[in-house]
């Protein structure tokens, strides 16, 4: 690493904002969901909090971004409004997909965040066509996409490595590695721990770091974010994590250890973050106002959700061709 | 005789079959150490072992191929699939080897392999996860395609399917997974392939179902028998092959035929089952054959809106009072 | 008006559809530097440069996932797939990214997009190479498939298709590469989808059809014509969506109808329009619907058992025969 | 290089025919292609010989064997007979695939060739499943793959060595790189020039060679074979060799200069094995009565698959299903 970032006490605590708002917001979601709000599939991102907030916080408003169904956390810190977000969980029309994605499939054109995908690996060529379109134009728009560990095996993350790397393509591909793909101990998934090794067999550059701090995230990304803008040259980034949670709300988290997540959740950057704003620079007053005030945006966003209305049928034809019906 | 869910009977069939022929084994996404991600295949792992119950990585196409190459050479795999919707990243797979070896080969191979997972809607799980694949599977000779609707046509028909010879695509559901009913004991009780089930007699009307629906055709057919109809329900079971003599036999009775299934309108078995009564029972009918089927668009997540779109009852009956000339 | 050949119509639409807008591309394997497999392209990476005329690997899921991004940030690409064969490992692109972005976005993205290649039989290609695919994809909601018989259709069509803001999958075929036409030098004119054509006008029964078909009833209604049968040929060009009402009106005038197809017959777009017509002019019948299919084999390699397998003439008369109870 | 295997003038001889028989044969498939006798696709395996009996005569009779649409040679290496393949390529029921199959699909299973497929990439998988089958039964077969290198972008080429190093499969991946993707160079479908660089990050071994002799060909995957058979290791092969005619006979190959193909023409491995024989080894008389047996051979199978009946429409339904038909 050669940069290093400027780092204010306004800046910290900007990003802390964020990581709390998606931590409190992720919660609230899960309260939600147990209390049969919202239904289908919810993969909450807690735990993994630095990387969409340090990966959107070096990104240009206008960088695109694609990720997996575990969306909302890069939803929020794209700038999508927690409103939007949490009523497309709680499938109404106020919804950022109008209610009809749901939780796997947070759209918002308008801040870039060009959706969560319910298909492992799928999105990956995806992404790669963003960014090819940005090159196209001649425009210096950067793609990030964003996916786990366990889609480092199928098909199509090869195909949108290979042809990124062919054609040189301004992207930036992700690895959250948070060591488990659903149930699946990464041991299990790869013959490779270093997920971030099969970039040599395409010649792309590659980083690989266990994400400590949201500044590092900052960091590493703004590098290989450096490097897809100026050179227009992708990178394979591996950011080793955890999730706190289950896989997604069914799922109880049986295969590993107590003693292991608590060991993780010792090492939580969001806490750690936020005691080193109050213990190391003294801004206590700061952070609880803040919380405080996470805690107003999370509530708003609850009581919007609920109130808001439903979609209409009107939208299922609407939505599904661009002009009429084609039947 | 043993009251058992859907589930159970499935893992029975397999459990048995395993049991009799060292050939067999189960492979896919969690089916070992997390105990199968609908359950499914719970305690098969300490029951068998790694070497035959295995989990894969996400490598739909990769273990599908895997699969098919362990068949061709004499093992008889059982692949499962998280759900149906990730088969379509092993699409190709399926319609260029494992429906085409036997005949590529000039009969010198086959390849006896089954390929199972729950089917069609879930509950809010969003367009990417809501397929009725058998639409797309039943169009290609060489495959075999089936789709229980009772715990004991899950059991007796996979264990048929596990013995053929050919690839047979098993549709489960999630919505029948915890569904009970008497099942037999008898580790030989095959259900036959290609044999249709009246499950309610009717002389007014034929409602022609398969899986899940089979359940709403019954509902439906209470209803109708309280305005004095009575509906006969064929639970149609093996939908590649297609028991074509008792669909139209019922046809020839009733005189008026509904089908009901889940998936788009637009072809699919649905349209081939409308397409062979006109066909074959062409005199015999007062009423052209309506379907009551999934609304032709994407599922939305909305509870609503899924449920509006997904066929229930009132689509059934209004089908059917249709057909009767009473709407 | 100039003569030209079904492979030069679908070069010139997509020459003066690139001068015209900038944001279409067209990609594929061999499109440039080799001139494209079957020589539709010729010429067109001397013309519009390599940023335009995309060589791509051999990556069908990737460079179809890539050209689904770059369509939904506004680019307008043509993808070309050596055959439609190939496209089968690119399939859940194609139904879960292509047909539902759209509606998974709540309507915030809209994916311009034309897939085109030649389908069905070529002459003596074997099973893997012998797929009419528009069974699989006129399935499914949020995409629209055309396959014009003629030059000029082909032309107008993918005019419009690639004007269209939704994606359309345009099936060419092989053997019609050659044939030669009147073609309009409009650079406006469009051929509407959803129209189908009544290509000879008969009142006896109706041959419907699409691709290479159209040109095999058309034989057969010249043999049926010498029989003092007048046989009304249709030529459906755009399968979804399906003009339903020329169809209808059609057999309102004929009362018996063959549906005259490549692909095999369990369901698929001929017993859908089977479906349709049965429901739609179900008093109108005298006979039932008929078609001539591709039997329901893999397709042999050997010219004479393919010959057999393919429909032609000879089937289309023998099933019209049967409408008409003259077999 | 370990390993140095035996190399007796009579081993050199027989390895000379073999070469020289797959020439031959190819070269009289040409001129039969030229007369119309052999239909759909033929693609030749001049320039490349060295490596599939290179391959065939280091392995065991019953390791086996799978390869693309580019099969004669490696069928006529593993000792299928010219008889069977000539037939095949005219569509015989003498064929090894009955005629069904055709030039890119020849199958042996007697002498463990298990085919030849038509899908780039498709039976990568399939032949981690023949490996993962010996695997299973504890039997030490070996199973071998071929593919150009075209085929190391796509999806399957991944997820099938993903999994063979994840599972340890007894399989050697040999990439033919004979630098062209039908029309396109290496250069313009890998960002990466050596192919076994992808071996890094799956954790594999690998090995790479531009070939120069047969018997080179034989060290190299004597030990790759050696890996596979005792630690039940696989490793990627590549080796860079190149194809004298165009890609398929419809192909004139114009993408490369006169100067380059004389050029590599010069280095023909088998014209080299024969000077050695003659000049070196002073065998010419045994050279010059093997060549004429080969004529012979040739002959005889051109012969034969003229005289060879054709095979009939029984075939069809019975090579799509083992057993009933199901439809
Ligand atoms: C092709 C495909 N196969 C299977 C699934 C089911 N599935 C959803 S998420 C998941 C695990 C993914 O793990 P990873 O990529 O590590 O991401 P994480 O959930 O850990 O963020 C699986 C198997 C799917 N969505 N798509
Ligand atoms: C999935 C797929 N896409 C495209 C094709 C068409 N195709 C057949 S061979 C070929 C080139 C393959 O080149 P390579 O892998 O280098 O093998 P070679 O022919 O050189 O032996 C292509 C594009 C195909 N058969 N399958
Ligand atoms: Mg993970
Ligand atoms: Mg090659």
């Amino acid at each position: 690493m050669t940069t290093t970032l400027p780092k204010s006490d306004e800046l910290s605590l900007d990003l802390y904002r964020q990581m709390h708002t998606i931590r409190r917001f992720e919660e609230e979601a899960a309260r939600a969901y147990a209390q049969g709000k919202i239904g289908g599939f919810l993969h909450l991102y807690i735990g993994q909090e630095p990387i969409a907030v340090g990966a959107s916080s070096v990104m240009r408003p206008d960088d695109y971004l694609l990720t997996t169904y575990r969306d909302h956390g890069m939803a929020l810190a794209r700038g999508m409004s927690p409103r939007a977000a949490m009523a497309e969980l709680f499938g109404k029309v106020t919804g950022c997909s109008k209610g009809l994605g749901g939780s796997m499939h947070f759209f918002d054109v308008e801040h870039s965040m060009l959706g969560g995908y319910g298909i492992v690996g799928g999105h990956i060529p995806i992404a790669a066509g963003t960014a090819f379109a940005s090159k196209y134009r001649g425009e210096d728009r950067v793609t990030l996409v964003f996916f786990g560990e366990g889609a480092c095996s199928i098909g199509d993350f090869h195909e949108g490595l290979s042809l990124a790397a062919l054609w040189k393509l301004p992207i930036v591909f992700v690895c959250e590695n948070n060591e488990y793909s659903m149930g699946t101990p990464m041991s299990r998934t790869m013959s490779v721990e270093d997920v971030s090794m099969k970039a040599l067999g395409y010649g792309m550059a590659r980083d690989r770091f266990f994400v400590e701090s949201v500044d590092q995230v900052r960091e590493h990304l703004a590098e290989a974010i450096e490097r897809a803008r100026t050179l227009s040259e992708p990178t394979l980034v591996e950011i080793r994590t955890y999730r706190f949670r289950g896989h997604s709300m069914s799922d109880p988290g049986k295969y590993r250890t107590p003693d292991e997540l608590e060991d993780r959740k010792k090492k939580d950057a969001v806490l750690r973050a936020r005691a080193e704003l109050v213990d190391e620079k003294g801004l206590k007053e700061a952070v609880e106002k803040l919380e405080a005030e996470v805690e107003e945006v999370i509530a708003d966003a609850v009581r919007f959700a609920e109130e808001s209305p439903e979609p209409g049928i009107e939208l299922l034809e609407a939505t599904t061709y661009s002009g009429e019906f084609a039947r | 005789m043993t009251v058992m869910r859907y589930r159970e009977a499935i893992r029975a069939a397999m459990m048995e079959e395993m049991e009799r022929d060292s050939r067999v084994f189960l492979v896919g996404e969690e089916v070992g150490h997390y105990q199968g991600a609908y359950k499914v295949s719970e305690g098969m792992l300490e029951r068998f072992g790694e070497k035959r119950v295995l989990d894969a990585p996400i490598t739909e196409s990769g273990f599908t191929g895997i699969s098919i190459g362990a068949a061709m050479v004499g093992l008889r795999p059982i692949v499962e699939y998280m759900t149906w919707n990730f088969s379509a990243v092993a699409f190709d797979q399926i319609l260029n080897n494992a429906a085409k070896l036997r005949q590529m080969s000039g009969g010198q191979l086959t390849v006896p392999i089954v390929f199972r997972a729950p089917n069609a809607s879930a509950k809010q799980v969003g367009s990417q996860h809501s397929h009725a694949m058998e639409h797309f599977y039943a169009h290609i000779p060489g495959l075999k395609v089936l789709a229980p609707a009772t715990p004991a046509d899950a059991k007796g028909l996979l264990k048929t399917a596990i013995r053929d010879d050919n690839p047979v695509l098993f549709m489960e559901s999630e919505t029948l997974y915890n569904i009970k009913g008497e099942v037999s004991d008898d580790p030989d009780l095959l259900v036959p392939m290609g044999k249709a089930n009246i499950v309610r007699p009717g002389k007014d009307v034929s409602i022609i179902a398969w899986s899940r629906m089979v359940h709403v055709a019954l509902e439906a057919a209470t209803e109708l028998a309280k305005e004095g109809v009575e509906a006969e329900v064929i639970d149609v079971r093996s939908l590649r092959p297609l028991d074509e003599t008792t669909l139209v036999e019922s046809v020839t009775r009733t005189h008026r035929a509904v089908v009901a299934h889940e998936g788009w309108p637009y072809g699919g078995v649905g349209a081939e089952i409308a397409d062979r009564l006109q066909r074959l029972a062409f005199d015999e009918l007062d009423a052209p054959i309506l379907r009551a089927t999934t609304l032709d668009v994407p599922m939305p997540y909305n509870a609503k809106l899924e449920q509006h779109v997904i066929p229930g009852v009132a689509r059934v009956l209004e089908n059917v009072r249709a057909v009767l000339y009473r709407s």
